[in-house]
């Protein structure tokens, strides 16, 4: 397989969709086959990183833990976008461990493939 | 090096268009596609960075009663999406 | 007689009780939450694999990777998470490929209990 | 100035119907070959797997996604990948899984394919251009 670089950008609320869920997934794949995709979250994706999320009310499994597990997969760190983390009134120390600010626009151009979620 | 951005969302519905002003580097293109479109109503598409095109997908303006006449946006064709595809380097989709 | 409420390709492991264990086609437990070592002992046995400490191990670490994280780990992640917590020796490729020849993330995760994975590469 | 002959793969993440998505995928696909371009992976994620539905019934007087993904696949040879977890969740499962899980009939067929995500990689990877259609 040649080696091209992707980005994965989650931008949709946790719990509410399987955006975040299916975008996970997707990442994990790439890195399962050896080549580990950069992970940006962005506008509502943020929220993604909250720290202190559970399972929903039907026991339908939310992402947090996923998410933790990434490091294990050689995900990381969990890039976000400090402005959309900015608008929604939340702080870094707010997040689940493991999470850094990213240039978005930089972050994309530096990528040759580019999935959204 | 430069990114396609395509954006499918009405801009009075959802902040995609907001979030990809920060996201958009110069040489950028935008294309408004499916309800998109509607960007071209309002005055969301008029703040934009320098050095950015953005455009309008004709045939989701003519289907939606958007008569291009009475936008200030260029409008293209499916070709001319296809065409702009070809010549960036990567595609985002935001919705 | 009473039809068959389970589909025909499933199969099942009877425990000491006389409790009945469903599996599906693919050996992995139709209901992951009647998981007991139990039901991995008598899976063992059907499959003629004979579980050594070193493989309780690694059953064990497979369900706490599954209970924190909600999903059974790749072979990547399970050698790295191996190292992490049983140390460098054992967190090889080698010694889960000693233990489970086939496939170490797959054939341990079903041995384990967890659930059959929804995606395959 | 336009590169010539580019291999595309298209994520489609719509449901047929409920979206533009898939029309929007179609139409772009269907305006590749005029500028020398192809389709070469169509992969289906989300409630885009719908668009595999065999028994995907619409009024005459509308398109019929199905058929045009079909046509799509003749004309151009692409594959049509669906993602298998989001399938047969969803209810969508081919001859293997309906036998898998013990379900009377298939609702997803040839030239439709359930495959991994690992495929939609694979196209990522493999040719020029990955362009996402989305709800």
């Amino acid at each position: 397989m040649s080696s091209k670089s992707i980005l994965v950008i989650v931008r949709h609320p946790p719990h509410g969709s399987s955006w975040v869920r299916e975008g996970l997934e997707t990442a994990l794949v790439g890195a399962a086959l050896g080549q580990p995709p950069t992970l940006l979250f962005s506008g509502d994706g943020v929220l993604a990183l909250l720290a202190g999320q559970q399972r929903g009310a039907l026991g339908q499994k939310g992402s947090a833990a996923m998410l933790e597990g990434l490091s294990l997969y050689d995900i990381e760190p969990l890039w976000y976008d400090r402005y959309s983390l900015e608008a929604r009134g939340l702080t870094l120390d707010q997040l689940m461990s493991g999470c850094q600010p990213a240039d978005i626009a930089g972050m994309i151009a530096r990528h040759d493939v580019v999935m959204s979620f | 090096m430069s990114t396609l951005h395509l954006i499918n969302r009405s801009p009075f519905a959802a902040s995609a268009l907001q979030e990809l002003v920060s996201a958009v580097s110069e040489g950028d293109h935008v294309l408004l596609i499916e309800d998109g479109v509607y960007a071209a109503l309002g005055t969301a598409a008029s703040k934009w960075p320098e050095g950015v095109e953005i455009r309008a997908l004709r045939e989701d303006c003519v289907s939606r009663g958007i008569a291009p006449a009475s936008t200030l946006l260029e409008t293209i064709d499916v070709a001319g999406f296809v065409a702009l595809t070809a010549s960036t380097d990567r595609t985002v989709s935001w919705f | 007689m009473m039809p068959d409420p389970m589909p025909q390709n499933t199969d099942a492991l009877t425990l000491a009780d006389g409790t009945e264990i469903t599996l599906d086609s693919d050996g992995h437990l139709q209901r992951p939450e009647c998981w007991s070592p139990e039901v991995t002992r008598k899976m063992a046995e059907r499959e003629g694999r004979e579980l050594t400490p070193a493989h309780w191990e690694i059953i064990e670490l497979l369900r706490d990777f599954y209970t924190r994280f909600e999903m059974a780990p790749a072979m990547r992640a399970l050698v790295k998470t191996t190292r992490q917590q049983l140390g460098e020796e054992k967190g090889s490729s080698i010694h889960l490929m000693s233990l489970f020849p086939e496939s170490p993330a797959r054939v341990g995760a079903r041995l384990a209990g967890l659930p059959r994975p929804t995606n395959c590469l | 100035m336009a590169s010539q002959g580019l291999t595309y793969a298209l994520m489609v993440q719509g449901a047929p119907y409920s979206q533009q998505a898939s029309h929007s995928a179609l139409r772009f696909a269907e305006a590749l070959p005029a500028q020398g371009h192809r389709v070469a992976t169509v992969f289906f994620y989300h409630d885009g797997v719908y668009n595999a539905a065999s028994m995907m019934t619409p009024p005459t007087d509308e398109p019929h996604l199905l058929e045009r993904w079909r046509a799509l696949h003749q004309t151009q040879q692409c594959e049509l990948l669906v993602c298998v977890a989001s399938a047969v969740r969803r209810g969508l499962l081919d001859h293997g899984e309906t036998k898998r899980h013990g379900h009377p009939h298939p609702t997803l067929e040839a030239p439709f394919e359930l495959t991994g995500l690992g495929q939609l990689m694979q196209a990522a990877h493999h040719h020029d251009r990955l362009i996402t259609f989305a709800p």
